[in-house]
């Protein structure tokens, strides 16, 4: 009871946080039409500056500390990353009207982890004074690759499996298919095979009832198996990612301290404030997208942060008891599975799983998912740790 | 004496740039020009999560000056075969252009 | 099976931009793309307030695909009649064009 | 005459302030040929922290302050802004050789207020160590809006009457016209009504005469009553006047004191220096422009700003006495008039009067104004609300 | 009546903007548009030190319309002649284009 | 052997130093194909405000310093400046298969200065506490001026000389080209004078061999004067050199201490470290160029840099005990001379020079040059600098 009175006051004095208001602000400004744009280098060069900062704070204090300690917690992200894929493919994917590969590229992205999200739950935890593992930000390729890589592989096991089976059951249709594609490609038909101004179908048999003369169904160089190392590569070579670990490196390899104090971390707040409002006006640009496909999207982009976040708090606190993880490390880890991937995600699960329908995935993170990690998880995982540090 | 050439248009999403650019460039042809654009389609998604706040263009115009229209057909229905199924995209083609200076065509 | 096309071309100020592209769909087109443009014509005038010692385009330049030429001529027709009394402007049309491919033309 | 060597002594330190020499050196180096660029997003960045800034303290300030006493200087902004329009339209707009809307459009856009030019005031006072309340940057929008609006509304008004009169006058060859015009709209003659490189002409009828085949003159639906609140939410929703808005409401509604503290305040004058940078290079860029129209556009641009801040500063000290408007506050108040618009108001403009000619109206305010006001008026208003504290 | 025109297309590096823009003022074309461009020809080599890590493009593409073929060969003929040699760039026209609005051509 | 050892352990702790560890950073992160990008209005944002930064200092310290004594250093900057151009070009243009203009235009890159190695080299002797002349940054022009200027003329008096033989020995041949050519230029024929996919031609005789119809050789008006005042204008207008003369006037005739100190220098270091990550990138990327051309860019660029610091570093030294020139500013002028240009000088270049390869001089300058100067060059001059002290 006290615990809910508690969490109720931090959650308004939350709502009065700059992290929180600027990105309310930007739902508001941009849903009242406002021009106010912040140029696309501005966001990139936020987010460099963003990410560097948690690589290179994370850098300078590994140096000093024991890394076994980062085990545990390290294997639970892991674990988390790739339970959450599961979960979307058991629940979501089970829903009337969703397509399976929608699902998974939405649960791909939902296990992945949003740089500005974890930004701000920093920013909580040192704004209230609560310790954590100075490394904790260095947990985020841990749990963001799994489930990239889980998602696209699972994905790919499912469309190859749908696609043998097609071929045995439309093998008469298949052949009249095929001879009309010959001709088509001698004669360069127009062609693709998304219709037009309908409905998103959700199965491939409707797109091809829904076919004009446009229409295309290639015949495509069976992929048989899914390589994971590129997957795992194109993580690594995000924009997000790479900032991450190059501060990381320089941070533990060379003595930024320095421009680390001069520069990095005293820019830190504000430049975060300007990327909420980005977030801000980004989620209200997305609602709209999120409104074409199935109304279970929003459910799940509803009710997955605080899962997610939920779960991996839980694996924390046995890390907590196991071997001393910090009740500020506990929360940061909840904070980063609540998270979804904003940035690097997104261009990933578009080339790994090209069949899913980006308004689907992006739309859930972007409109109704990162804002609820934002609002609603980072005051109620702070609070559960302070809870947690109280006992 | 100038060189007929047929001219392949694909406007197609910014993820497939070096894609699109490597089968060009596998078909044989000397070159290409590439724009950054944006517009609208059937499909009116974009590709990637990049903030749709910002200023940025999420599709690209490719431009192919080919000596013959087949090679551009063969260009086309490639990118077509590999991509428009999962990626929105348009190609098309104008048959009487002269190209009147090239390092090489 | 190709499909014969007209193109439209149309190249106007920026801050018309969002008005050319609702008479392009309101004319039943099946799509449009859009590049940033810069340019010289009768009228050596830029329209907004904007930095010109910045580095931005002011212009935007249309492409639009038709199936046949009058659509191409009704757009143009009434882009023409509502911004070029005021806004500078050109619109042109090249009717070879064929589309290969595309998810509705 | 002891003020008037104090105030020319201020100004000769003026000279010197980093606002102004930047503002000159933008000039000289554009002048001499430069290619030093700052990058559009920069710019667009830039006026973002500004404004915000301006917003967040006036929010921040607001809380705790009697708000009733904002009533008076803000009903004066209104005045002063409505009044500058009537100005032009009673002076510019009769003087030989000018267009009535290409007046009207440059007189709302002195009448709108510039942000970077309300910044540089504020610098000044902060630096001169004079009080002011923090609220003031709050004019801006009461009496940016008034102004484009009345010039918007007393344009459209303008062009209806002509046109009436022109339908009236021109009966016959209307007919010849309209006959013509059927023609040209099945035949898609090429069309436009200026001419080509000739010099601009003044009146609607000379432009008739100068057509070539590419004419234009199609019939455009009547437009009969000007709307209101589209001018008002498009001068809302410009990129300045949000900043503006977002940092105020911000600032009286969340607590945003440590990011404003950390980041837009200490970085406020730094920033400043750029815009100014960017200012002076856009003066210089813009002369060519103002050469192209009739040269009492020049000689508005010189006198109009002075004339202005005098107006809003007597208004101000109406409120000084009536309601302790403080002599700081009057000299924003005056700045705020002085200053013309250079993010918001052109682009209002040249959608609210398409008919004017932009080179006018821009070119007069960026080449020639707004120098004028930062350079001029603001050491004159400031240096004024010393001796008004002195006496 | 429309009015019949050539469009000629000019691919080059960003440095000559200036330049070829002169030599299209002076050979009396009622104006130009150009937009910012990537690519590839015969010579992959960008001509500046502009970092091409950024994400500029280094080429420009101009499009002119002219009245008649003829303007459109001065045009490149002496921007070829002038540049070619030294800088990449490629020409090409396409003569069947119409100019259905414009205020002066 | 102890300035060795002293040497080798300055350099280990360099290696640590932000500054080289972002470069290096830099070059990994491209190495490994990472997707981070700096965007280039970011880019050009930070070289505006470190040299706009060096020129305020600068400008403020000769307000209050006798200015003859830069005189002595200011002359060994030109010297330096021409001599690198005549070393390269009694040097690398000897070598087997390198073209005279391309080894003018790289020797003409290798005299003129780099803003951001010039930055760095700042930054470590502030970080050594080694004091040097405020106006040592002020040197950058008469370097890097006299450098371009002195390549860009021999280069075309080099170009002229090789016409006028070329046209008295293929008199014959060159007929038959004219006619050909009148012929062309009536039908318009594609044209260019470089090959297609083959490799770079190192004459321009072998050009005409390797050309298809495509070929051009259109006759150009032979321009015979190289006219110098062109050449200093345009490297006079260029960004960097703009910037740092911007700012040294500011500072010499403003009072900009305020925006200087609470802006420009504390920004200064956090920035260098973003501009040295873009370098690293810079250079890996331009190593494929590198590889195009002859091997010998690639020994230039390794021996280069240090050759012309010592140079520099020695002529430094005679001023050092003829003027008392401190031993930070001989290291400074070393490090001017030790670096490339990566920002005005190749585009002053592809105009001045129009038949140079750019790959050569920039694959040379920016992939080896620059690294090598900021990784070796500093810390050997700076090293030196303190021998010089200690002594
Ligand atoms: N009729 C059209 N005219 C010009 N461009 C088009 C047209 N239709 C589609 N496009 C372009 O092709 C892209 C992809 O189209 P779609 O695959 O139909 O979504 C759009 O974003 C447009 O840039
Ligand atoms: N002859 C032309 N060729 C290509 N583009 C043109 C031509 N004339 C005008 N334009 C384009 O149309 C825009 C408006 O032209 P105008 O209305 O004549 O000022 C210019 O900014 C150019 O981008
Ligand atoms: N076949 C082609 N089709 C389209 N654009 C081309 C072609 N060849 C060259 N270009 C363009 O012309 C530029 C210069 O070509 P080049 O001089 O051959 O290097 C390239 O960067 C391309 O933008
Ligand atoms: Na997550
Ligand atoms: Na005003
Ligand atoms: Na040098």
């Amino acid at each position: 009871m006290e615990f809910l009175s508690d969490f109720l006051t931090k959650f308004g004095s939350q709502l009065q946080s700059p992290t929180l208001g600027f990105l309310i602000g930007g739902i508001i400004i941009a849903a009242l039409g406002s021009k106010l744009e912040i140029p696309d280098a501005i966001y990139k060069f936020i987010v460099f500056m963003l990410l560097t900062k948690v690589g290179l704070s994370g850098g300078i204090a590994i140096r000093n500390s024991n890394i076994t300690e980062m085990v545990l917690p390290a294997l639970f992200a892991v674990v988390t990353g790739m339970l959450i894929v599961f979960i979307g493919r058991y629940t979501l994917a089970k829903l009337p009207g969703i397509r399976t590969v929608d699902a998974l590229a939405t649960a791909g992205l939902f296990g992945a982890v949003s740089g500005s999200t974890l930004a701000a739950g920093i920013t909580v935890l040192e704004a209230e004074g609560i310790p954590y593992e100075p490394w904790a930000g260095a947990l985020y390729p841990f749990m963001d690759i799994p489930a990239l890589v889980t998602a696209i592989v699972v994905a790919s096991i499912y469309t190859s499996k749908q696609k043998q089976s097609a071929t045995a059951g439309e093998d008469l249709s298949k052949q009249e298919y095929l001879s009309k594609q010959e001709y088509l490609s001698k004669q360069s038909v127009a062609a693709g095979e998304y219709p037009g101004k309908q409905e998103y179908p959700t199965t491939r048999q409707e797109y091809r009832k829904q076919q004009r003369i446009t229409a295309s169904g290639y015949p495509r160089e069976q992929q048989n198996r899914v390589k994971i190392w590129p997957i795992v590569k194109e993580s690594l070579e995000g924009s997000a990612l790479s900032a991450l670990l190059l501060g990381l490196a320089l941070g533990l390899l060379t003595r930024p301290e320095s421009v680390y104090e001069s520069f990095y971390d005293p820019l830190f707040r504000g430049l975060l404030s300007i990327l909420m409002l980005v977030m801000g006006m980004e989620a209200w640009s997305r609602i709209g997208e999120l409104r074409k496909v199935a109304q279970w999207y929003a459910v799940y982009a509803l009710v997955a942060p605080l899962l997610h976040g939920f779960i991996a708090f839980g694996l924390g606190m046995v890390a907590h008891y196991a071997t001393g993880f910090t009740p500020g490390g506990v929360a940061l880890l909840a904070v980063i599975a609540a998270s979804s991937s904003d940035i690097s995600g997104p261009p990933t699960l578009r080339a790994g799983i090209p069949s899913a329908n980006p308004s689907a995935y992006i739309g859930a993170s972007t409109a109704v998912g990162t804002p609820i990690a934002i609002a609603v998880g980072i005051p109620l995982f702070v609070g559960l740790a302070q809870a947690l540090m109280g006992s | 004496m100038t060189q007929k050439a047929s001219k392949l248009v694909i406007v197609t999403e910014k993820v497939l740039l070096k894609k699109v650019a490597k089968i060009i460039d596998e078909a044989g042809a000397t070159g290409y020009t590439v724009v950054a654009a944006g517009g609208k389609g059937s499909r009116g998604v974009r590709s990637s999560g990049q903030p749709s706040v910002g200023d940025t263009f999420s599709n690209v115009k490719f431009e192919v000056l080919t000596p013959n229209r087949d090679m551009a057909v063969k260009i086309s229905d490639r990118v077509a075969a590999e991509f428009f199924d999962d990626y929105s995209g348009i190609a098309y083609i104008c048959d009487v252009m002269e190209v009147l200076h090239a390092h090489t065509f």
